[in-house]
């Protein structure tokens, strides 16, 4: 029963109840699930890992280990396979299709500011500074990355699937 | 799951509302049926009694026509492959030449080769499902606060796009009574109306411009038209949340 | 050192690689973090626990056992997810084994057409796009995705059993 308690615990979004167990195990007596989950507590905080479960708002809950929060902030840090939001997602594709391309044209497309989003693809590299746009105000020029082709297996730009392609695919199913 | 044995029960069309679309449930294409019909007769695989299996085969066919199944054209292409076999095996054969490899000259080996390599990736897929069906027992949770919060509005991929307007096709289906001759409309002409909308109009479903659709050309040219007008960068289409209304909105000039 | 692994693979939404700990651990050599790593593995499982740690896709991943679904489901209140049809299977196996494979290709295998599956594996990031074909008309390559390993629990494309075993079985089926 541990052992399903603790997975219970694992996957909840929420701090468990002792009453949500009961609704699991429905021919366990309360005693016998209040005792099940005390050794519980007992047995995974007494092992040296890297998670504990504690009582918090009436509930069970799992978290990581205090003493062990500057090693897991690293970790995020650096973590590449670190999902793009969406809104960086559309940014890189207007920028990919359209470039060379200033902000204010991918504003135009997009209809949103898009300067924390571009500021994020060139963080990671995505994107580059193709150079500047000989109108007023001389803006940056932007444009996709060799790492943009790699994180995306494209041999060069023209790899890239046309919209066409997409309209083919749709036509083939009526 | 469609293992060897769920295929004998033959035909489970199944009739959507309004009786007019019929899907077929069991068999995914013809080298599906033509393994059915292998197996059920209990024949060898490198002796096809081509003559049988082939007027089994036609006979399907009629049945799917007979429930106005729409047969798509790899049906009658291999109706026609499986004829041509059957005339070529009623032909007297030459004789074999000594030491000749005995099916070097059967006209079915093709067809046999391309059931095998069938059945191949059909065992393979099962081998999939299985594993999917693990992975179904287990969930991986991480805590909350560690995702990464996904932003306001939410874009909408091509597939988004495309899954919207498959959508649209589909209540269109289920809900057509007759396909009434419609003027032909051309996506110049769908452009243009298009435009007119937005004179008017800031921000529109996206579904909104196919209720007034009669026929699936309709529907085709209206989905073109936006994509023209998204790629002319005068509209674009977003999301307030995922799986929401998608929205069409006129993009303004800027000053 | 295995607390604080532990700690990580918990945390993290992808599987995590060995590499992705080098940069939290960087004092340490390749070597000690994959024995960590071992250990890790094979402690954490040993216990009677809820979770597992799982190689997946390159990189751990910390699940909960297959032996507890029916309650983890009770609790959740969920019903099993949104299978993939025999259609999109059959598909998808074709991609795997065959790629980078050409949607006419797919069609030459499965004897119909396959872009509808093909939509819906590419919506579910089951399938990507790996480049284009260099024959007329360039066609696009498909393959299967890192999300194809994780979604069928496979740390790479070798786990697969090969193709020949399938083949053996059709001929014994026919």
């Amino acid at each position: 029963m541990q052992a399903v308690m603790e997975a219970i615990i694992y996957v909840a979004e929420e701090p468990v109840k002792a009453e949500q167990f009961q609704e699991v195990f429905p021919e366990e007596s309360p005693e016998a699930i209040r005792r099940a989950l005390a050794e519980l507590l007992e047995s995974f905080n007494a092992r040296p890992g890297g998670m504990w479960i504690r009582e918090v708002a009436g509930g069970y809950r799992m978290t990581t280990r205090p003493e062990h929060h500057e090693q897991i902030r690293a970790y995020l840090k650096t973590r590449p396979g670190a999902k793009l939001s969406m809104a960086a997602l559309e940014t890189l594709a207007v920028i990919a299709y359209k470039q060379p391309v200033t902000l204010a044209e991918i504003l135009a497309i997009r209809g949103k500011k898009s300067s924390s989003s571009l500021q994020t693809l060139l963080e990671r590299k995505l994107v580059c500074i193709l150079g500047r746009k000989e109108v007023v105000g001389r803006p940056i020029l932007y444009g996709t990355s060799r790492e943009f082709l790699i994180h995306f297996g494209l041999n060069s730009l023209a790899d890239l699937p046309t919209l066409e392609e997409f309209a083919q695919m749709a036509g083939d199913q009526l | 799951m469609q293992s060897g044995e769920d295929l004998n029960q033959d035909f489970r069309p199944e009739t959507e509302a309004g009786g007019l679309t019929i899907r077929l449930d069991v068999f995914q294409g013809p080298l599906d049926l033509l393994l059915h019909l292998i197996k059920r007769e209990e024949v060898d695989i490198w002796n096809i009694p081509i003559a049988r299996i082939t007027e089994q085969y036609l006979e399907y066919l009629e049945i799917m026509k007979e429930l106005n199944i729409n047969v798509a054209a790899e049906w009658l292409v291999m109706a026609s492959t499986l004829i041509f076999i059957k005339s070529r095996m009623l032909l007297p054969r030459e004789p074999a030449p000594e030491n000749a490899e005995e099916t070097e000259d059967d006209p079915r080996t093709e067809l046999v080769y391309q059931l095998l390599e069938h059945q191949k990736f059909k065992n393979a897929a099962e081998m999939l499902f299985t594993r999917e069906e693990v992975e179904n027992a287990v969930w991986n949770r991480p805590p909350d606060e560690v995702l990464e919060d996904g932003g306001d509005v939410i874009a909408v991929t091509l597939f988004d796009l495309l899954r919207a307007f498959q959508e649209v096709v589909r209540r269109f289906e289920s809900q057509r009574v007759m396909e009434v001759a419609q003027e032909e409309v051309t996506i110049e002409q769908k452009i243009e109306d298009i435009r007119k909308c937005f004179l008017v109009h800031d921000q529109l479903q996206f579904s909104s411009f196919f209720t007034a659709a009669s026929s699936k050309r309709y529907i085709i040219v209206t989905f073109l038209a936006l994509l023209e007008l998204v790629r002319l960068r005068e509209i674009w289409l977003f999301q307030q949340q995922v799986f929401e209304e998608i929205q069409v909105s006129r993009i303004k000039e800027s000053a």
